[in-house]
C-alpha cells in the first residue's frame, strides 16, 4: 500500500544503508507521537500513568531520532535536504504527498519541538499529576507533537495545512482542558475561530498558488521543492504575474497572522492562557505560535520574489512587536504578561522575515523558544506552588521558591536581551537587519526592546522581589529539572552557531547596535526598578498623567471590543438573525403559502358544493354550455 | 343472436330470479344466507366470464363479447363479490331485509356487464340506466338515515337530468347519422363530416358519461352521495359504476369516435385537468372519510380522463391498468370502512384515530391501500399512474403529465392525513375492530393483489395488451 | 312547409323549458315532472329524425325512453315519499345536510 | 460469478425480508424485534463491506450486476449494479442503517412498527443506490420517502423554541413527505420525457447512456429536461431555496431516523443527479451548471448563517447539513474529476458525520429531554464519551484534517478553483462559519460547569454495545479521512470517465473540435455496451 | 298547409302547457298541464307518422305515469311551493338564463346543421315493422327494459313500504 520513495535532493555522499536508516528515523520522528496519542486515547484514557509514560516516551523517541539525524547531518554523513514521502492523495492530475523533509531548517525546528517539548512533557507529569483528566491532556499533547511535527517536517503546502489545522485543534482542546471553567471553554473557541478566519485566507492562498504552479492543468503541484524550482521560471516567463504572486503571498501570510498571533488577529493568544501552563509554554510560546514564522522561513523563496508583500509582513510584525509590548505595561496577570511578551517577540520574528532575514527570524525563534518556555514553566511552577497568578498578590517569591526564581530570572534576562544571554544575540541580529534596511523600524524595534525590559522588570520586581505575602512551596524535581534544562539552553543557545547552521556566514558583530539596544534595555529596567521596586515615582500619578494611553492599553486597544461588537451586533443580530428571519418568513413562509393556496383553492372550488341539488344542475348545465360554446367547431 | 355471447349476463339475470325466489321463500331468520347465495351466483358468473373468448371474426351488432369486455366483466363481478362481502361486514347498519338489496346489486351489475359490451348508443343508454337505477335506490337504502335519503334524492335528480341530456345527445347524433350503432357513427365520422348537430350530440353524450365518471363539471353529486350513501353502495359507485362509465366511454371513443380523435382529445384533456384539480384540491380539508374518498375518486377520474384524452392505444391500456389498480385499492379501502364504521362509531376521519393501536393489521392494510390510491411504489396504484403519465408523455402532452404528476403529491397529503389519524392519534378505546372472516380473507387477497400488481406488473400488462385491441 | 328543423326547434324549446323547470323549481316532484318534459323533448326529436331518415330506429328508441321515464318516475316517487316521511318536505333545497 | 451474482440482492433484500419477518413477531417481544433488525442490517453491512473490498477498481464501471426482465413491455428491467460511486454510498448507507438500528434501542414504544418502517426505508435507499434502471430507481426512491412520514409522525418530537412549539412534528413530517414527493414527481416527468424523447423504449441507464452518446438529444430538449431533473432531485439534495423541509425534518425525527435522513436520504438527490442527470443530459448540464454553482453558494453561506441563529441542536445540525450539501452540489456543478470525486467523498463523509451528530443529539435528548442550547451545558462531566464523540463530530463538520470531510472539501475546492473561484472562496468562508456554530454547540452543550439537574440523571454510553455505533462512525470518518487514497481511487474510476464524457459535449469547443472528438464517441459507446453484455 | 297549421297549433299549445308545468305553483295544475303536453306531443307524433307511439304516449304517459303522479300528490297532500325564501330569486333566474342560452345554442345547431338526406324509401311506419325491429334486432334492449322495470318496482316497494320513523 505505502509506496515510500525517498528523493534525495542532494544526491551523492550518503551511504544507502544510512539513507534507509535515516528515512526510518525521519518517519519515526513524525509518527511516534501519533502512535502514542492513539494508544493513549484508545487504551490509556483511564490509565493516567500509562498516558504519561507513553507521551513522554513517545516524544523522547522523537527527540532521539532527531538527534541522530542532526548529528549525522552535522557530521556530513547524511546529505541534506532529503525527503521521504508517500502519496497521500493521487487523483488524476493531482498528487499530494505526505512525508518528511529533513534539512537544516527543519532539523533545528524539530530539535526545538522535541527537545523543549520533552522537557515540557516531563514537567507536565508533575504539573498535571493531580488532574483527573490527565490522560486526555497527555493524549492531546502527543497529538499536538505529531501535528506540529507535521508542519515542521512538511514537504508540501497541503501537509503543512493539515498540521496547521491539527495544531489548532490541539490548541483548542488544551486551552479548554479545564472545560468546566466557562472562560477556558470560551478561550478555546476564540483561539480556534480566530485561527480559522486566518486559515480562510491561507487555504485560498494555497489553492491559488497551486493553480498557478503550472501551465498544464494536470501538472500542478503543492510540493515545496518543485515549486521552488518552478516558480521563478514561471514568473520570469510572465506566466505568473508578480502582482498575482503578491496577492497569493498576502493570502498565505494570513496563516501566520493567525497562528503567530500577529496584529490584528492577536486577540486569541492572551485568552489562551486559560489553558494549563505547560500548554502555554509549549504551544503558545515555544512552538505552535512560532509555526507561522517557521512557515515563512520555510517558504521564504516565495516571499523573496514579492517585495511588496514582504513590506506588509514587515509592518505587521513591527506593529505587533510594539503594540504588544505596550500591552504588557498594564497587565496584572503573570501568564498574560508573558503572553504579551510572546506576541511582541513574535512580532520581532515576523519583522525579521519582512526585513528579508529568515535566518535571524529562525535564530530568534529558537532562542525565544528556550527562554519563553522557561519563563512559562517558571510561571507554572509559581502557580503550582501558590495557586495565584495576579502579580500584585504575589511577591517575595525569591524566598519561598528559590530555584524557580533563579531560573525565572535567567529567562527574564534572556528575554530582555541581557548581553551574553541567548536573547541578546538573536535580537541583535534582527536589529542589525532593521538598521540596514529600514531606519524607522530599527528605532521602533529598539524602543520595543526597552519596553520589553520595562515590563519584564515590572513583572520581576512586583512578583518575585518585594515584600512577600505569597506562601508558595517549591515545585517537585520533575518540574524543576526541565527548568534547569531550559535555563541552561537559554544561556548557551547564543553560542552554538545556529545562524551558521542555517546558512548565514557573515556573523559580524555590530557593536553600535548592541550598545544602543543594551542602553535601551538598561533604561527600561531602570525605570521599572524606580517605579516598582524603589517606588521612587508613584505609579498612580503616572497613570493619571497617561490616562488616555493607559485606558487604551488596558482595553487592549478595544480590538476585542470591536470583534465582540461585530459578532454580537453584525454577525448575530444582523446577518444571522436576518437570514433566520428570511428563512422563517420568506422561505418557509412561501412554502406555507403554497400549501395555504392549495387549501384555499380547494375551499374556493368547493363553493360549488352548496348541498343544494338545483345548484348542481345549474353547474351541470353551465358545464354543458361551456363545452358547446368552447369546442363546437365548424369544419 | 348468439346467446353464448350473453352467457355472463344470462347467469346474472337468472340469478336475479333465484335471489327473488329465495327472498320470498326463505324464513326471515335464514335470510342471512342470502348473501352467500348471492356470492355463489357471482362466483358462477365469474367462472363463466373467465372462459376463453370464442375465436372468430370481430363481432358485429349491438353487443360484442370482445377483448375489452372479456377483460372488464370479471372485474365487475369481482367488485360485486367484494360489495356483497362488504354488506356482510356492514350488517349492523343495514336494514333487516337484505334480499332486495342483492337483487338491485345484481341488476346494477347486469347494467355494468352490458356496458362493457356495447356497440350501440341504445344499449349505452339502457345499460347506463340499468346500472344507475339500482344505485338510486341503493343509495337511499338506509331509509331511517336522513343522509342516505338525501344522497338518493340528489343522485336521482342529477342522474335523471344527465340521462335526459344523454338521450337528447343520442337523438341529435341519430339525427346526424341516421343510425345509432357505433359502426355507423364511425363510418359517418370517417367520411369527414362533422356537423354541428353531431358535435353537440357527442358533447351531450360525453356529459352523460362524464356524469358517471364524475368529470368536472358534472361531478357535484359525487361527494354528497358518497357521504350519504351506505358504504357498500359507495364502494360499488366508486368502483363498479365508475369503471362501467369508463368502459362505455372507452368503447364509444375508440369504436365510434376514433376518426375525430383530434377533436375530442383537447376536450377531454381540459376536463381531465379540471377534474384532477377539483378532486384533489377539494379533498384537502375534508373531515369525513367517505366524502374525502369521494373527492379523491373525482381525482382518479381525472387520471382516467387523462388516459382517454391522450387517445392512443397505449393510453387505453394504461386506463385499463389504472382501473385494475384502482379497483383493488378502492375495494380494500371500502372493505375496511364497511367493517369499521359500526365499531368506530362513524365514518369521520376522527373516528379512525388510533386504529393502528386497536387493529394493527387493519390499519396496515388501510395504509397500504391508501398509498396505492396515492400512487406510491411498490403498490399497484403507482404503476397505473405511471402508465397513464407515460402515455401522456408519449403523445407529447408533457404539460398534462406534469399536472398529473403534481396531483400525486397533492393527493398524498390527504391520504396521509388519514394515516396520521390511524397511526399518530390516540385511540379512544383499545378494543380491536372485529371483521368477518370472509371479509378479512378478501382484504388479505386484495392487499396481496395491490402488492402483486405493483411489483410484478408484467403479467397483468400482458393480459391487458392482449385484450385491448381496437 | 314543416321541415325537420321546425321539429328540432320545437323539441329544443320543450327541452329547455323542462331544464329551466328543473333548475328553478324546488319541489322534488316538480323537478321530476320537468325531467319528463326533457325526455319528451328528446322523444320528439327521435320521431322527427326517424321520419327524416326514413327508418324506424328513432321510433324504437322512443319506446325505450318512455319505459325508462316511467321507471324513473316510479323510483323518484318512492324517494319522494321517503323524503316526505323523513323531512316532512319535498323541497330539494331544504335537504342540504351534506355540503362543501 | 459466485457471491457477486447475488451480493446486491442480498444487501437489498435482507432488510426487506427483515421487515416481513417482523410482521410475524408478536409485539410483546421487542428484544427479538431489535435483534432481527440488527441481524438483517448487519448482513447488509457485511455485504456492503464485501462489495467495496472486492470492487475491481482497475476494471471500473458497473459491477455485481443483476439483470432480470421486469416489465418487458415497457423496456423495464430489474437492473442492479454499482460503480465506484455507488459502492461507496452503499457502504455509507449500510453503516448509517446499522448504527441507526443500534441507536434505535432507545425507542421503547411501538418497537415492532418502528422497525418495520425503518427497515422499509433502508430497503428503499439501498435500492436507489444500486438501481441501474430509471424505473427501478424511481420505484425505490419513492419507497424511501414514504416511511419517513410515520417514522417522524409517530416517534418524532416537536421542535420547540423557548418552550413553545415552533414546528410540530406533524407539520414537519407532512411537509417533508409532500415536498419530497413533489420533487420526485417533477423529476418523474423529466425522466418520462427523457425516456420518450430518446425513443429507445428502455429505462436501462447504461443502455440509454450508450445510445445518447451516439445520438444525443437535441440541445433544446436537454435544456428542458435537465432543470426538471435537477430541481426534482435537488429538492432532496437539498438545494436552496428548496431546502426548508430538511432542517425541520431532521429536527422532528427520532434520532436514528435523523441519522438516515441527513446521513443518507439527502444524498439520494445528489446521487440521482450524478447517476442520471449528468451522464444522460451532458449538454443540459453544461448549460445549467454555472447557474447551479452560484445558487449553491447560497446553500453554503445562507445555511451557515441560519444555523448561527438557531438554538435547537437539531436545527443547527439540520441547517449545517443543508449548508454542507452545498459543497456537494458545488462539487457537482464544477464538473471536474477532482470536484466530482470530492463531492461524492463528501457525501460519504458528511453522511457519517451527520449520523454521528444525530446519534449524539439523540442520546442527549433521550436523557435530558431538551435540545435547547441554553438549557444544556457541562454535560462532559456526566457523559465524557459522548462528549468526546461530539467534539469529533463538530471537528469533522468543520473540516478538520484527518476526517473525510476535509479531504473532500479540499478536492471540491481544488477541482473547482479554475472554473468558479469566487464560489470557491465563498465555500471556504462557509468552513469558517461552520466552525463558529459547531464550536458554539460543543461549548454550550458539553463545556462549562456541571449542571445539577443533569447530575445522576444523565448516563454515558458505558457498555461496548452502547459505544459500538459511535465507534463505528468515528472510525469510518477517521479511516477514510486520514487515508483517503483507496476510496478516492475507487471513486475516480467512476467520476473520471463520467466527467470526461460530459465535457466532450462542452459547447464552447468549436464545431470543428467536436469533429475531432467524434470518432472517439462510438468507441465509448461500444465499450460500455460490451461491458453491460459481459455481465 | 294543414300540416303547417297543425304543427303550429300543437307546438304552441305544447310549449304553453310546458311553461305552465314549469311555472304553476300548484303541483296538481302542473301535472294536468303535463297531460296537455302529452296530448300535443302525441298529436305531433301522429303528424310524423308514428301512430303506435302516439297511442303509447297517451296510454302510458297519460294513463299510467301521470296518474301515478297524481296519486302520490294526493297521498302526500302537498301545499303549493312557498316562495318566501332567501335564495328564491337567484336560482330560478340563473336557471332560466342557462336554459335560454342552451336553447339559443341548440337552435343555432339545428339551423346550421345540414338536413338529413331525403329518405330513399318511404317510411315503413307500421306496427309490424316496429315490432319486427323491436323483437328481433333489438330484443336485447327490450329484455333489458324488463329488468329496468323490475329494479324500479323492487326499489320502489322497498323504499316506500314500512312505517315512517316517529
Amino acid at each position: 500500500m505505502v509506496e515510500a520513495h525517498s528523493a534525495a535532493a542532494a544526491v551523492g555522499a550518503t551511504d544507502p544503508a544510512l539513507l534507509a536508516l535515516a528515512g526510518k528515523a525521519a518517519w519515526a520522528i513524525l509518527l511516534t507521537p501519533l502512535i502514542c496519542a492513539v494508544a493513549i486515547l484508545l487504551v490509556g484514557i483511564h490509565r493516567k500513568s500509562f498516558a504519561m509514560a507513553a507521551a513522554v516516551g513517545g516524544l523522547a523517541t522523537s527527540l532521539i531520532c532527531t538527534l541522530f539525524l542532526f548529528f549525522q547531518a552535522s557530521q556530513g554523513h547524511l546529505a541534506v535536504p532529503f525527503e521521504v514521502s508517500v502519496t497521500w492523495i493521487s487523483l488524476g492530475g493531482l498528487s499530494i504527498p505526505f512525508g518528511v523533509l529533513i534539512d537544516n531548517l527543519s532539523l533545528i525546528m524539530t530539535l526545538v519541538v522535541t527537545g523543549i517539548g520533552s522537557g515540557i512533557f516531563l514537567y507536565s507529569v508533575g504539573y498535571m499529576h493531580d488532574d483527573a483528566a490527565a490522560s486526555r491532556y497527555f493524549g492531546m499533547l502527543s497529538l499536538f507533537a505529531f501535528s506540529i511535527l507535521t508542519i515542521v517536517l512538511s514537504t508540501n503546502w497541503i501537509q503543512l495545512f493539515i498540521g496547521w489545522e491539527l495544531v489548532g485543534f490541539c490548541s483548542y482542546m488544551l486551552i479548554g482542558h479545564w472545560y468546566a471553567k466557562p472562560s477556558a471553554a470560551a478561550a478555546g473557541n476564540k483561539a480556534f475561530i480566530v485561527n480559522r478566519v486566518a486559515d480562510f485566507g491561507f487555504i485560498i492562498g494555497i489553492l491559488w498558488l497551486w493553480s498557478v504552479s503550472s501551465t498544464a492543468s494536470d501538472d500542478r503541484t503543492v510540493h515545496f521543492a518543485t515549486l521552488m524550482a518552478r516558480l521563478p521560471v514561471l514568473v520570469e516567463s510572465g506566466a505568473v504575474p508578480v502582482a498575482t504572486l503578491s496577492v497569493i503571498g498576502l493570502l498565505l501570510f494570513c496563516g501566520p497572522v493567525g497562528k503567530s498571533a500577529q496584529f490584528p488577529l492577536h486577540v486569541w493568544l492572551p485568552d489562551a492562557m486559560e489553558g494549563p501552563t505547560p500548554v502555554s509554554a509549549l504551544i503558545h510560546a515555544a512552538t505552535m505560535v512560532a509555526a507561522g514564522v517557521y512557515m515563512l522561513c520555510r517558504t521564504f523563496w516565495l516571499f523573496e520574489m514579492i517585495p511588496s508583500t514582504l513590506n506588509v509582513i514587515l509592518y505587521v510584525g513591527a506593529a505587533t512587536a510594539f503594540l504588544a509590548a505596550a500591552l504588557g505595561f498594564a497587565e496584572n496577570d503573570l501568564k498574560r504578561i508573558l503572553a504579551f511578551s510572546t506576541l511582541s517577540q513574535l512580532g520581532y520574528m515576523v519583522m525579521a522575515i519582512g526585513l528579508g532575514g529568515p535566518v535571524a527570524a529562525m535564530y530568534h525563534l529558537t532562542t525565544h523558544a528556550c527562554f519563553k518556555a522557561l519563563l512559562f514553566l517558571g510561571a507554572g511552577s509559581v502557580i503550582h506552588g501558590t495557586h495565584e497568578q495576579n502579580i500584585w498578590k504575589l511577591g517575595g517569591l525569591t524566598r519561598s521558591m528559590r530555584w524557580t526564581s533563579l531560573t525565572f530570572l535567567i529567562g527574564s534576562l534572556a528575554l530582555i536581551g541581557f548581553p551574553g544571554l541567548s536573547g541578546f544575540f538573536s535580537k541583535d541580529e534582527i536589529l542589525v537587519l532593521a538598521r540596514e534596511h529600514n531606519l524607522p523600524i530599527y528605532l521602533l524595534a529598539t524602543l520595543t526592546a526597552g519596553m520589553t525590559a520595562f515590563y519584564t522588570g515590572r513583572l520581576w520586581f512586583v512578583a518575585f522581589m518585594g515584600k512577600g505575602h505569597a506562601h508558595g512551596h517549591e515545585s517537585p524535581p520533575v518540574m524543576l529539572g526541565p527548568l534547569f534544562f531550559l535555563a541552561g539552553l537559554s544561556v548557551v543557545a547564543g553560542y552554538i552557531g545556529i545562524p551558521a547552521w542555517l546558512g548565514e556566514h557573515h556573523e559580524a558583530f555590530h557593536w553600535d547596535v548592541a550598545l544602543t539596544s543594551t542602553a535601551a534595555v538598561a533604561a527600561g529596567v531602570t525605570i521599572s526598578w524606580l517605579l516598582y521596586s524603589k517606588r521612587a515615582i508613584a505609579a498612580g500619578s503616572l497613570v493619571r498623567a497617561l490616562a488616555l494611553p493607559q485606558s487604551f492599553v488596558e482595553n487592549r486597544y478595544y480590538i476585542d471590543d470591536i470583534y465582540t461588537w461585530y459578532v454580537q451586533n453584525i454577525q448575530q443580530k444582523i446577518i444571522a438573525a436576518g437570514c433566520a428571519w428570511f428563512e422563517q418568513n420568506i422561505i418557509i413562509g412561501a412554502v406555507n403559502a403554497v400549501a395555504a393556496l392549495a387549501q384555499g383553492l380547494g375551499r374556493l372550488l368547493r363553493l360549488f358544493q352548496t348541498g343544494v341539488v338545483q345548484t348542481y344542475v345549474l353547474v351541470f348545465v353551465a358545464g354543458v354550455l361551456w363545452l358547446i360554446t368552447r369546442y363546437l367547431a365548424v369544419r | 343472436m348468439d346467446l353464448s355471447l350473453l352467457r355472463v349476463e344470462l347467469c346474472v339475470a337468472v340469478w336475479i330470479f333465484v335471489l327473488l325466489a329465495a327472498d320470498v321463500f326463505l324464513a326471515p331468520a335464514k335470510k342471512e344466507g342470502l348473501s352467500w347465495l348471492a356470492l355463489a351466483g357471482i362466483g358462477i358468473a365469474l367462472v363463466v366470464s373467465l372462459q376463453p373468448l370464442p375465436i372468430g371474426p370481430a363481432p358485429t351488432g349491438l353487443f360484442a363479447l370482445d377483448g375489452v369486455s372479456h377483460y372488464f366483466k370479471p372485474l365487475f363481478l369481482a367488485t360485486a363479490a367484494a360489495v356483497i362481502l362488504m354488506t356482510q361486514a356492514f350488517r349492523p347498519q343495514m336494514p333487516q331485509h337484505p334480499g332486495p338489496f342483492y337483487v338491485l346489486l345484481f341488476t346494477s351489475v347486469l347494467g355494468a356487464l352490458i356496458l362493457s359490451s356495447i356497440q350501440d348508443l341504445i344499449l349505452l343508454f339502457l345499460g347506463l340506466e340499468l346500472l344507475t337505477f339500482s344505485l338510486y335506490i341503493m343509495a337511499a337504502y338506509l331509509k331511517t338515515d336522513g343522509r342516505s335519503v338525501e344522497a338518493g334524492m340528489k343522485y336521482l335528480i342529477l342522474g335523471s337530468v344527465s340521462s335526459a341530456l344523454l338521450v337528447y345527445g343520442i337523438a341529435l347524433l341519430y339525427g346526424a347519422v341516421g343510425d345509432t350503432s357505433f359502426a355507423a357513427i364511425r363510418a359517418f365520422l370517417a367520411s369527414g363530416e362533422l356537423t354541428l348537430a353531431a358535435q353537440t350530440g357527442i358533447l351531450l353524450v360525453l356529459a352523460g358519461l362524464g356524469f358517471k365518471l364524475a368529470a368536472v363539471p358534472f361531478q357535484l353529486w359525487l361527494p354528497d352521495v358518497y357521504e350519504g350513501a351506505p358504504a357498500p353502495v359507495v364502494a360499488f359507485l366508486a368502483v363498479g359504476s365508475k369503471m362501467a362509465g369508463a368502459v362505455a366511454l372507452m368503447r364509444l371513443l375508440f369504436l365510434a369516435l376514433a376518426p375525430i380523435q383530434p377533436w375530442w382529445s383537447p376536450i377531454l384533456a381540459s376536463l381531465s385537468v379540471l377534474t384532477l384539480l377539483y378532486g384533489n384540491l377539494g379533498a384537502l380539508g375534508q373531515r369525513n372519510l367517505k366524502r374525502l374518498l369521494g373527492y379523491s375518486s373525482i381525482g382518479h377520474a381525472g387520471y382516467l380522463l387523462m388516459g382517454f384524452a391522450v387517445g392512443t392505444l397505449d393510453s387505453a391500456r394504461a386506463v385499463a391498468f389504472y382501473l385494475l389498480a384502482y379497483l383493488v385499492s378502492t375495494l380494500a379501502v371500502f372493505l375496511i370502512v364497511c367493517a369499521a364504521t359500526d365499531e368506530l362509531g362513524g365514518d369521520d376521519l376522527d373516528h379512525y384515530a388510533g386504529l393502528s393501536r386497536r387493529s394493527p393489521g387493519l390499519a396496515a392494510a388501510f395504509f397500504i391501500a391508501l398509498l396505492s390510491l396515492a400512487g406510491v411504489p411498490p403498490l399497484a396504484g403507482f404503476v397505473g399512474k405511471l402508465l397513464v403519465l407515460m402515455s401522456a408523455v408519449a403523445a407529447d402532452r408533457l404539460w398534462l403529465a406534469g399536472i398529473g404528476a403534481v396531483n400525486v403529491a397533492i393527493s398524498l397529503y390527504y391520504y396521509l392525513m388519514v394515516v396520521k389519524r390511524m397511526y399518530v392519534d390516540a385511540p379512544p378505546s383499545p378494543s380491536p375492530v372485529r371483521v368477518p372472516a370472509a371479509s378479512l380473507l378478501a382484504l388479505g387477497a386484495l392487499i396481496l393483489l395491490i402488492l402483486g400488481i405493483g411489483i410484478c406488473q408484467a403479467p397483468f400488462l400482458s393480459r391487458i395488451n392482449l385484450a385491448l385491441i381496437f | 312547409m314543416v321541415t325537420v328543423t321546425h321539429y328540432v326547434v320545437a323539441s329544443a324549446a320543450l327541452f329547455c323549458i323542462g331544464l329551466a323547470g328543473v333548475m328553478s323549481r324546488r319541489n322534488v316532484l316538480m323537478i321530476l315532472l320537468c325531467v319528463e318534459l326533457m325526455l319528451n323533448a328528446a322523444n320528439l326529436l327521435f320521431v322527427a329524425y326517424s321520419k327524416a331518415w326514413g327508418n324506424l330506429h328513432g321510433q324504437m328508441i322512443v319506446f325505450f325512453v318512455i319505459t325508462v321515464a316511467a321507471a324513473e318516475v316510479t323510483v323518484g316517487l318512492a324517494i319522494a315519499i321517503l323524503m316526505m316521511r323523513q323531512r316532512n318536505t319535498l323541497d330539494a333545497d331544504a335537504v342540504q345536510s351534506m355540503k362543501w | 460469478m459466485s457471491i457477486n451474482a447475488w451480493l446486491l440482492p442480498l444487501i437489498l433484500f435482507a432488510p426487506a425480508v427483515g421487515a416481513l419477518l417482523l410482521t410475524l413477531i408478536p409485539e410483546n417481544r421487542p428484544d427479538l424485534v431489535r435483534r432481527v433488525a440488527v441481524l438483517v442490517t448487519g448482513i447488509s453491512l457485511a455485504g456492503a463491506l464485501h462489495a467495496i473490498f472486492h470492487y475491481q477498481t482497475a476494471a471500473g464501471g458497473f459491477q455485481y450486476e443483476v439483470l432480470k426482465p421486469w416489465l418487458p413491455q415497457l423496456g423495464i428491467q430489474f437492473h442492479l449494479g454499482v460503480d465506484g460511486i455507488g459502492v461507496v454510498l452503499l457502504l455509507l448507507h449500510a453503516l448509517c442503517g446499522f448504527t441507526g438500528v443500534l441507536i434505535s434501542y432507545s425507542i421503547k414504544q411501538r418497537v415492532k412498527e418502528y422497525y418495520i418502517f425503518y427497515l422499509t426505508l433502508i430497503t428503499g435507499v439501498f435500492g436507489v443506490f444500486m438501481s441501474l434502471d430509471l424505473f427501478c430507481f424511481y420505484f425505490f426512491y419513492e419507497m424511501a420517502v414514504i416511511p419517513m412520514y410515520p417514522l417522524i409522525g409517530i416517534w418524532g418530537s416537536d421542535v420547540k423554541e423557548e418552550g413553545r412549539v415552533k414546528y410540530s412534528k406533524q407539520y414537519a413530517t407532512m411537509k417533508l413527505t409532500i415536498y419530497l414527493t413533489l420533487g420526485a414527481v417533477v423529476a418523474l416527468v423529466g425522466l418520462l420525457a427523457l425516456y420518450q424523447w430518446t425513443g429507445a423504449q428502455t429505462f436501462d441507464i447504461p443502455t440509454l447512456q450508450a445510445m445518447l452518446a451516439d445520438e444525443p438529444l437535441s440541445t433544446a430538449q436537454q435544456r428542458w429536461i435537465f432543470p426538471l431533473l435537477f430541481i426534482g432531485f435537488g429538492v432532496i439534495a437539498p438545494m436552496w431555496p428548496f431546502h426548508s423541509w430538511s432542517p425541520m425534518g431532521h429536527a422532528a425525527a427520532p434520532s436514528a431516523v435523523s441519522m438516515l435522513h441527513a446521513g443518507v436520504l439527502m444524498k439520494l438527490g445528489s446521487y440521482a443527479i450524478i447517476r442520471i442527470a449528468l451522464p444522460l443530459l451532458p449538454q443540459g448540464a453544461v448549460y445549467w451548471l454555472p447557474w447551479v454553482a452560484s445558487i449553491v453558494v447560497m446553500n453554503i453561506l445562507y445555511g451557515g448563517f441560519v444555523a448561527l441563529a438557531q438554538k435547537d441542536l437539531k436545527l443547527i445540525v439540520g441547517y449545517s447539513s443543508s449548508s454542507h450539501m452545498g459543497y456537494v452540489l458545488l462539487g457537482i456543478a464544477c464538473l471536474t474529476p477532482l470536484s466530482l470525486t470530492g463531492a461524492v467523498m463528501l457525501m460519504f463523509g458528511h453522511g457519517i458525520m451527520t449520523a454521528l451528530a444525530f446519534a449524539i443529539i439523540g442520546q442527549l435528548y433521550d436523557q435530558t429531554h431538551t435540545r435547547w442550547l441554553p438549557d444544556l451545558g457541562g454535560l462532559a462531566h456526566q457523559i465524557p464519551f459522548i462528549a468526546g464523540c461530539g467534539v469529533i463530530a463538530a471537528m469533522a463538520s468543520s473540516g478538520l484534517p484527518g476526517f473525510a470531510n476535509f479531504v473532500s472539501e479540499l478536492l471540491v475546492f481544488m477541482g473547482g478553483w479554475d472554473k468558479y473561484p469566487v464560489q470557491i472562496v465563498c465555500g471556504a468562508l462557509g468552513v469558517v462559519i461552520t466552525s463558529v456554530y459547531m464550536l458554539r454547540v460543543v461549548r454550550g452543550t458539553f463545556f462549562g460547569p456541571s449542571k445539577p439537574e443533569f447530575e445522576g440523571h444523565v448516563h454515558d454510553a458505558k457498555t461496548p454495545f452502547e459505544k459500538l455505533p459511535f465507534i463505528i462512525l468515528v472510525l469510518a470518518l477517521l479511516i477514510t479521512g486520514s487515508w483517503p487514497g483507496p476510496m478516492l481511487r475507487l471513486l475516480e474510476s467512476s467520476t473520471g470517465p463520467l466527467v470526461e464524457r460530459i465535457l466532450m459535449n462542452e459547447p464552447n469547443t468549436a464545431p470543428d473540435s467536436i469533429q475531432v472528438h467524434s470518432p472517439a464517441k462510438p468507441g465509448h459507446a461500444s465499450a460500455s455496451n460490451e461491458h453491460s453484455e459481459m455481465n | 298547409m294543414a300540416e303547417t297549421v297543425f304543427f303550429y297549433i300543437f307546438t304552441s299549445l305544447m310549449l304553453a302547457a310546458a311553461i305552465a308545468v314549469v311555472r304553476h305553483r300548484s303541483p296538481m295544475y302542473s301535472v294536468l298541464s303535463l297531460l296537455v303536453v302529452m296530448f300535443c306531443l302525441s298529436g305531433l307524433f301522429v303528424m310524423l307518422g308514428a301512430y303506435f307511439l302516439a297511442a303509447i304516449q297517451v296510454l302510458l304517459y297519460a294513463g299510467a305515469v301521470l296518474v301515478l303522479f297524481l296519486y302520490v300528490l294526493m297521498l302526500l297532500n302537498l301545499s303549493p311551493d312557498s316562495l318566501n325564501r332567501a335564495n328564491v330569486f337567484i336560482q330560478p333566474v340563473a336557471g332560466i338564463t342557462a336554459a335560454g342560452l342552451l336553447f339559443v345554442a341548440l337552435c343555432r345547431v339545428a339551423t346550421q346543421s345540414p338536413l338529413p338526406p331525403t329518405p330513399t324509401v318511404a317510411q315503413p311506419g307500421t306496427i309490424e315493422a316496429l315490432g319486427r325491429l323491436l323483437f328481433r334486432d333489438y330484443l336485447l334492449p327490450f329484455e333489458l327494459t324488463s329488468f329496468l322495470i323490475l329494479a324500479a318496482i323492487i326499489g320502489a316497494v322497498t323504499l316506500a313500504k314500512g312505517k315512517s320513523p316517529s
